[in-house]
């Protein structure tokens, strides 16, 4: 039994490098920035789908034809060091994260921020933040952005006192926190646990659970045993079997939530196998979307043929296709094509594992022969930049919460030469995204009117669904195991990371 | 003579192998008193396997058989394994044959040969400290406290045999089995160390059976020998009679030797023959 | 011949010629073997083992990489004897098919990893001084290093597949048979027999291979024995960084591995590849056993 | 044939160092037979094996056929004039090797030929039959094998042969056959020997001169017959002496 | 005399000590730069742009010839720092004194099973060789061996954690003790001791006990073959005869004679499984949640952090060469005729 004023979450939380959020890109860093931050606009972890709500800033305002945005701050917010939450400090966050220019660095480089520029782009006024765009983005596309962690509001006296060199205080932010958010750092120990004290002073109210301990508990099997016996609230990674296993324990439940990430097979149209319209059209037949629904895969993916997420901004729900050997044999010999080799290479995920070999065995009864070569993370990310991974299968996560996230890695390549060196998806399996998609990419990011650009991305979708060799297949769910008496559990969706100051126990 | 000490009849070793049973010692019979017996023979005549016989010492898969084997009067055949330990030491002990392999080389020479008397004595440690220095001098060893304390790789291999019968006398037992005591020593030293053990076969009436190959030693030295070949007691002689053996075995062996007292061109050579095997000797009694 | 008389040939003390002797001595080596039940008993197991590679394709029920997803994770049955995978797999017709791969493993670590320590060890030991020194050295910083990290620092420098993470596999695990070659080295350098051939010109290089190697080999032989099973799983662990066995290869070691998900409610899934490592190595121990004393006079006096 | 001077053998290093021979100088004719007699430990072996150079450091001179040796290395030249056989038949023949293969090797290292017909003829030299060329060890008994260290140690058809105690693990009967069998092969072939043993009949019984050690020195030296009458010169050879004249109980 | 000796021999162990340490940290660094990960990576993450990769991969001095690149690592870990691990983000000096603490109480107390068990074991195997003690103990041996530990963890902890609760679960500590105890040696059950606080001295009991059993289990396996075969062959020495000459009980004289002849040897091999099991346990890691150090090198391994990679070679390759030391002054004290 956990204390009634304790949340004690089981996870898979190694993969924490750093916990400052100009830096932080990883699930689990980002899990605990989001308690340890407030952003200027945030998402209510009580109703997700609403999108984001003023936060920090209590308003905003779109001037300039679109280029210049002016938000309000909120009054009366405290850091928790005590020092007030001002516009400076909101100012001095983003242009900390532009000028360290971490991975996350990009999300707000999009709207032309560079280190050189970002003084003079992003300025405070009194209680207000100005930012002056390069273009007149849509404001749905720039507040989507500042909801994401990389734009959390750090206390910059705070920060100031802890400067080594040039860093901005990273160093010391990677493993301490100055935010405003609901809860504290009390420690955080890699690869073993993090804990947070509730911030009794927060703006929306205390917490209730006074103190939250999340664990690093690698397997699955111990996270479920853990559970079983009552020794933590929430396990987070719990495999489809272990889910059924606690199905039948009427003192836990399952929560079941859509996140972001997207389980895609990448053809390189490098290869010259993959590079053929009919073998890319057949690959899509060969896919056991319902068995691997129905059996590894079970509860914790959906099949979902499109690339933006369910929960997303544009997300369509159109999945048009389906498991069918005779139609990809079809497709296949009426392009002369009776056989082929073709390698891949996957991360020792055993889902991953377990996708690769089951297409391995539908491509061997069109007489594809399919070579699976098992490498860890760094390997398989080393030799796809590199772009010789052949068939590349693997998850995709939103950087941010708004469709261009997934839409101009997916759909966009501007240079597809081999020296361009980009970071796309579509870059990487080396597709030459087709002119007017790139186009109509780019386009979606300034339309104003967000029904419109909810069309755009539907069919920007529709005709990716026709052309991409980069084939999304499933979308995660996340199933935690939670104990019965703990409420208003939330993971944070498609669109954020895990929210604890709602939760209660009763 | 008054009752033997030990009484042996039909004595039978032998190991399973692949070609058969093989008999190390093939019905030895003998009886001894609080005499010097002498056991000689070439070697793989079955003498040591006698001497481990008589301690229950034969090794599985080695079967030891005996019509009769009795130890003051009272059976020691078969024993169990508990009731044997409380004899060996104490009442009838071994000198074992190769000093070097036969003291252990982590304890110091003092911790050996206490731990023995201080087994069957039930003495202290001071009194087993004083009798084991006591017991390294009577063997003519000349630095007792040094030695006491050294590892047995600290000594020769001479004293190491001097060690090991100082070990095996300190619990005073009634028959000691010295298997070729006297084969590291020089000559010196040797007619010391044959000199304890005769004192205290005459003083305290110890009984004593004396492995050697020496057949001179053991005719000056001895009361009485056995002669073995291949497993059985050939010839049994009183030792001063040793020279006028009768069997050829035993001459042979008599001949074969080198002599400082007169020069031979070529030594005579024993020639085996195969009806030595099974002919058993009439048993005597000891003297 | 009768065959009494070829065994009264083989087994007679006086051979008349070279192939007499080493038939003989072979012959009574395996009447030694032969003598220890459990020693056979492996011998039988291993016998078992290799027919079951060679016949595999024969053997198994079905074909090892077919897949049912709607038969996954089904418990031993009839129609499966060892149950199903998280694919639908037969257990038991990976397991034959495995067998291959596990011999291959086993085949190669144990015949290359003993004999580069064997070298080491024994060329240290005998050679001594400066030599052995730096040697012994290198074997205590090999011995120092995580495996993991050498195997996959070889790997590196020779290519990912299964047969270099074989290669790396031994390649990293000979240190420990170095330290024990050159233990056994240094009480036989100084024997009389190696005095007496150098007194007849001996070499070095013939010293150490005719004369010093033959004894050293017993030991080694029971060391490597023990460590079949360990091996097996060391290059389950290189599949996991891509280095060993790729799938659907229905490695043991890996098979082990793939079921460590499904180990609370789908026990067998790794239980029976376990078992079936836990009986090899109980062969190849028992095997090992026998051999020893076989090989090892030292042993055989007893 | 065999001269040293002034020699002194030590084993290890300095502070510990263990001084075994202590300048000992004798030196044997060609064609004589020489004995080394002395208590256990008093460096007997340790001279034979300094001179094949398998023992520690040493210092003075050993000097071989006129030829002066040096260090440890031994020329190929030496191995051919010089042949040892050691105490404990048990330990000097390869437990793996059989007797064929201990022939075959060492007269293949001498650089000869015929090899077949030469071991059947050493094999018969030494009086052992054919039947034992393809044993092993383990299944000769000691005499056998001491035997076969003989057949070895002649394969090379030495001048000089170094014998360190050949019978004294050996029982009594097989004593008389291997000493009658080293007589025999001097006296064909014309060795030299020199031969140590702490039995002073035998030695009286092999060899022409002897010297007496005690504790790393020479003491003595003296012609066989002088042994023989007991008319030694030095008192701890006069004891050695008295000593070995067997035990007498009387004197208890 | 003695201590001139003395002092030489000391001198030279610490020689080859300083050379083994040097060769360890050569190849440790060859290796680092050989191995086919790219550090950069981990650094800057899936999404960066190449100009991105270019500025880390200068910022790491990656673009220095490699004897410079050792020169300034040797300067580095001479003076301690071992860089900052880019997969925890914090200084790799600060994850080692967290990380080993961990596996080094797991590995002692694993390792104080296995000798207290299998020693036994392996002797009494050795003296009823072939009976059913025999047996026994090599099926028990074997099995250590062969079954995949995750197995034998993961079914552990359901029974004896899962079903019968006798033990704590995954992890070092209860949550109630977590950060509790001062930290003084990151030993939990050590400084639980000099806190005097039984409570959590107890809940660190119960979460260590199944995990230590377990490579007590497997280290047991190893150290009763080896003292079994140590035995046999100091059984069949001719003074064990004589120890039993002198009416020595059974006991006695397989204790108090044989034993202490394998001492030595035993010890070596207990030093080197014990340094086996520091280099950590990974899959025992794994399955305890034991945030130790088999489990930090492996993930850093697998991430390319070769900061964290090489401090922990180091470390643990440090501890071998202090165990062999060890076992090797051991060796001059318990075996009288070392030199
Ligand atoms: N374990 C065994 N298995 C088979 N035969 C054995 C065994 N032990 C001893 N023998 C045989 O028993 C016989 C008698 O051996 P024993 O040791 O008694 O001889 P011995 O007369 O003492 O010889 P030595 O003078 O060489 O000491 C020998 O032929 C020997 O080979
Ligand atoms: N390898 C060695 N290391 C150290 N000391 C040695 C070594 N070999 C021999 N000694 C010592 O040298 C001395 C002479 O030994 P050596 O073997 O020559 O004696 P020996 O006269 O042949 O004696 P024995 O009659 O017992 O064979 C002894 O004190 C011995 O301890
Ligand atoms: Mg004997
Ligand atoms: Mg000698």
């Amino acid at each position: 039994e956990t204390p009634a004023d304790t949340l004690v979450v089981a996870a898979q939380i190694d993969d924490i490098i750093s916990l400052d959020p100009a830096q932080s890109f990883e699930f689990s860093g980002n899990d605990v920035d989001n308690n340890l931050y407030d952003r200027l606009v945030d998402f209510d972890p009580m109703d997700l789908n609403a999108g984001f709500k003023p936060s920090l800033a209590q308003s905003w305002e779109v001037t300039d034809g679109g280029k210049t945005i002016t938000l309000t701050m909120r009054d009366g917010v405290k850091f928790q060091s005590g020092n007030p939450v001002r516009a400076e400090d909101a100012a001095w966050s983003l242009q900390r994260a532009v000028k360290l220019n971490k991975s996350p660095a990009f999300i707000l480089a999009q709207f032309g921020f560079t280190p050189e520029n970002v003084d003079q782009q992003v300025t405070f006024d009194g209680n207000k933040l100005i930012l002056k765009l390069d273009q007149p983005y849509a404001q749905s596309f720039v507040l989507n952005c500042l909801a994401s962690n990389v734009a959390s509001v750090v206390d910059k006296e705070t920060v100031l006192g802890h400067v080594e060199g040039e860093d901005f205080g990273n160093t010391w932010l990677s493993t301490n926190a100055a935010g405003s958010g609901p809860y504290a750092l009390q420690t955080w120990r890699p690869n073993e646990a993090v804990q947070l004290t509730a911030f009794d002073g927060y703006w929306q109210g205390a917490p209730v659970m006074k103190r939250v301990i999340v664990k690093h508990v690698q397997e699955s099997s111990a996270q479920r045993l853990l559970l079983e016996q009552g020794d933590v609230d929430v396990a987070r990674n719990l495999t489809p079997t272990d889910v059924d296993g606690i199905a039948t324990n009427d003192k836990v439940v399952v929560g079941t939530e859509p996140r972001g990430r997207i389980l895609y097979m990448g053809l390189s149209q490098k290869d010259p196998l993959l590079s053929q319209a009919p073998v890319v059209e057949a690959m899509k037949y060969l896919v056991d979307y319902a068995g691997i629904e129905g059996s590894f895969l079970k509860g914790q993916f959906k099949t979902h043929q499109n690339f933006l997420p369910e929960g997303y901004l544009g997300a369509s729900d159109e999945n048009p296709w389906t498991y069918d050997i005779e139609k990809a044999k079809k497709i296949l010999t009426d392009a002369g094509i009776t056989s082929g080799t073709v390698k891949t290479a996957v991360r020792d995920i055993q889902e991953y594992v377990n996708v690769a070999q089951t297409l391995q065995a539908s491509m061997a009864q069109v007489g594809l022969t399919l070579e699976i070569q098992q490498m860890t993370g760094a390997q398989v990310l080393d030799a796809y930049r590199a772009r010789s991974v052949p068939i590349f299968i693997g998850e995709w996560g939103p950087d941010y919460a708004d469709p261009n996230t997934n839409a101009s890695t997916f759909a966009y390549n501007p240079d597809n030469s081999d020296e361009a060196k980009l970071s796309f998806l579509a870059w990487r399996n080396s597709w030459a995204v087709p002119d007017d998609m790139n186009k109509a990419t780019i386009a979606a990011t300034i339309e104003g009117d967000t029904d419109k650009r909810v069309q755009m991305y539907l069919d920007i979708q529709k005709e990716y669904r026709e052309i991409a060799p980069i084939i999304p297949l499933f979308q995660r769910i996340e199933q935690a195991g939670i104990q019965k008496n703990v409420k208003n559990w939330n993971a944070g969706g498609a669109v954020s990371s895990v929210f604890y100051r709602q939760v209660t126990k009763e | 003579m008054s009752d033997p000490l030990l009484s042996i009849r039909d004595l039978r070793v032998s190991f399973p192998t692949r070609s058969g049973l093989f008999q190390a010692v093939r019905g030895v019979s003998f009886d001894l008193g609080r005499e010097r017996l002498g056991v000689v023979g070439e070697s793989g005549s079955g003498k040591s396997m006698t001497g481990r016989a008589i301690l229950g010492l034969v090794r599985p898969p080695g079967k030891v058989t005996a019509e009769r084997m009795d130890l003051g009067g009272q059976s020691i055949l078969n024993l169990p394994e508990s009731k044997m330990r409380a004899l060996r030491g104490a009442r009838i002990s071994m000198v074992m044959q190769d000093p070097k392999f036969s003291l252990n080389p982590v304890m110091t020479v003092g911790q050996q040969i206490m731990e023995s008397y201080r087994l069957h004595s039930g003495q202290g440690g001071r009194a087993a400290r004083d009798k084991a220095l006591d017991m390294l001098r009577a063997v003519q060893i000349r630095d007792p406290e040094r030695v006491f304390d050294a590892y047995p790789h600290e000594v020769s291999g001479g004293m190491g045999q001097r060690i090991m019968i100082a070990m095996m006398l300190a619990p005073d037992p009634e028959i000691l089995i010295a298997d070729e005591p006297t084969s590291a020593l020089d000559v010196s030293v040797r007619n010391e160390v044959l000199r304890i053990m005769d004192k205290l076969v005459t003083e305290r009436g110890m009984g004593l059976i004396f492995i050697s190959h020496d057949l001179n030693l053991v005719a000056q030295f001895c009361d009485r020998v056995l002669i073995m070949y291949a497993g059985q007691v050939v010839e049994e002689l009183a030792a001063k009679d040793l020279h006028n053996a009768r069997h050829p075995y035993t001459q042979g062996l008599l001949n074969s030797l080198p002599r400082l007292d007169h020069q031979v061109d070529r030594l005579a050579v024993l020639q085996r023959q195969d009806s030595w095997r099974d002919q058993t000797p009439p048993l005597r009694s000891g003297a | 011949m009768t065959e009494l008389t070829t065994r009264a040939w083989l087994l007679s003390d006086a051979p008349q010629t070279r192939r007499q002797a080493k038939l003989g001595a072979l012959y009574q080596g395996w009447l030694t073997f032969r003598a220890n039940k459990l020693a056979m008993f492996g011998l039988v197991i291993l016998i078992l083992l290799v027919l079951m590679a060679i016949f595999a394709p024969w053997l198994s029920p079905q074909s090892p990489f077919a897949q049912n997803l709607a038969d996954r994770l089904k418990p031993p049955s009839a129609a499966h004897w060892l149950g199903t995978d998280a694919l639908g797999r037969d257990i038991l017709s990976r397991l034959i098919h495995g067998s291959r791969i596990t011999l291959f493993i086993v085949g190669t670590v144990a015949l290359i990893a003993p004999v580069i320590g064997l070298f080491i060890g024994t060329v240290a030991g005998f050679a001594g001084g400066w030599v052995d020194q730096v040697l012994m050295r290198i074997t205590d910083i090999f011995l120092a290093f995580p495996k993991l990290i050498l195997a996959l620092a070889f790997v590196a420098a020779l290519g990912p597949g299964i047969g270099n993470a074989v290669l790396a596999l031994a390649i990293t695990s000979w240190p420990p048979y170095a330290r024990l070659a050159r233990a056994e080295t240094l009480t036989i350098r100084h024997a009389d027999y190696i005095a007496a051939a150098r007194l007849q010109g001996a070499g070095p290089l013939r010293l150490l291979i005719g004369h010093v190697w033959p004894l050293c080999i017993s030991s080694l032989i029971v060391r490597v024995a023990l460590d079949m099973a360990g091996i097996i799983l060391s290059a389950a662990g290189l599949g996991f960084l891509g280095l060993g066995a790729q799938p659907p290869m229905p490695e043991w070691g890996a098979m082990i591995s793939d079921g460590r998900t499904y180990i609370l409610d789908f026990w067998w899934v790794a239980a029976v590849p376990g078992m079936a490592i836990f009986i090899v190595s109980l062969a190849f121990n028992l095997l090992g056993d026998g051999l020893r004393d076989v090989l090892d006079p030292k042993g055989a006096k007893e | 044939m065999l001269k040293v001077e002034n020699l002194d053998v030590w084993f290890g290093d300095l502070p510990e160092r263990v001084h075994a021979v202590r300048q000992a100088s004798f030196s044997v004719a060609a064609g004589e037979s020489f004995g080394l007699v002395g208590e256990s430990g008093s460096g007997k072996s340790t001279i034979l094996r300094a001179i094949t150079g398998l023992a520690g450091g040493w210092s003075g001179r050993i000097e071989v056929a006129g030829e002066a040796v040096s260090g440890r290395h031994r020329s190929r030249a030496f191995h051919k004039t010089v042949q040892m056989v050691f105490q404990d038949p048990y330990a000097s023949l390869h437990p793996r090797h059989s007797v064929d293969r201990v022939l075959s090797e060492t007269l293949h290292l001498q650089g000869m030929d015929q090899i077949d017909a030469r071991i059947t003829r050493l094999l018969d030299s030494v009086g052992l039959g054919r039947g034992f060329r393809f044993r092993y060890p383990h299944q000769l008994s000691g005499g056998q094998r001491q035997r076969v260290a003989i057949a070895r140690a002649l394969a090379a058809e030495p001048r000089l042969l170094l014998l360190d105690e050949p019978t004294s693990a050996l029982d009594v009967s097989v004593q008389a056959e291997i000493l009658n069998l080293l007589s025999d092969l001097r006296k064909d072939r014309g060795l030299t020997f020199v031969m140590v043993s702490h039995d002073l009949a035998v030695v009286a019984h092999m060899c022409d001169r002897l010297a007496v050690m005690r504790g790393g020195e020479v003491v003595e030296q003296m012609a066989a017959p002088v042994l023989r009458s007991g008319q030694a010169h030095s008192a701890y050879a006069r004891d050695l002496l008295a000593a070995s004249s067997s035990y007498r109980r009387e004197s208890a | 005399m003695r201590l001139r000796r003395r002092a030489k021999n000391v001198g030279g162990v610490a020689l080859s000590l300083v050379l083994t340490l040097l060769g360890l940290l050569l190849v440790t660094f060859i290796i680092g730069r050989v191995m086919p990960i790219d550090p950069v990576l981990k650094v800057v993450g899936e999404r960066a742009t190449q100009a991105q990769y270019d500025a880390a991969y200068q910022a790491m001095g990656l673009d220095k010839p490699l004897w410079q690149q050792f020169l300034r690592y040797m300067a580095e870990v001479l003076r301690g720092d071992f860089g900052r691990s880019i997969s925890t983000g914090h200084p790799v000096i600060d994850d080692l004194k967290r990380v080993f603490p961990a596996t080094f109480e797991l590995a002692a107390l694993g390792t104080l099973i296995g000798v207290f068990v299998g020693v036994p074991l392996g002797v009494i195997a050795a003296a009823r060789r072939g009976g059913w003690i025999d047996q026994i103990a090599r099926v028990v041996a074997l099995v250590g061996y062969s079954m995949p530990i995750f197995w034998l963890g993961l079914m552990g902890l359901l029974l004896f954690y899962g079903i019968l609760g006798w033990v704590g679960g995954p992890g070092r500590q209860g949550i109630i003790y977590d950060g509790m105890v001062p930290t003084v040696t990151g030993m939990i059950l050590i400084d639980s001791l000099l806190a005097s606080d039984w409570g959590a001295f107890r809940d660190a009991f119960s979460h260590i006990i199944l995990p230590a059993s377990l490579l007590g289990y497997f280290s047991l396996a190893y150290i009763s073959r080896m003292t079994r075969s140590f035995m046999l062959e100091q059984l069949s020495a001719e003074y064990v005869t004589t120890a039993r000459v002198k009416g020595l009980s059974e006991r006695r004289v397989i204790w108090g004679h044989a034993f202490r002849n394998i001492l030595v040897p035993l010890i070596t091999v207990i030093a080197l499984s014990f340094g086996g099991l520091l280099e950590g346990s990974v899959l025992t890691e794994i399955v305890f949640s034991w945030p130790g150090i088999g489990q930090y090198i492996t993930k850093a391994l697998l991430a390319g952090d070769m900061n964290a990679v090489l401090g922990g070679t180091v470390l643990v390759g440090t501890c071998f060469v202090l165990l062999n030391l060890i076992s090797d002054i051991l060796y001059r004290v318990l075996d009288p005729r070392a030199k």
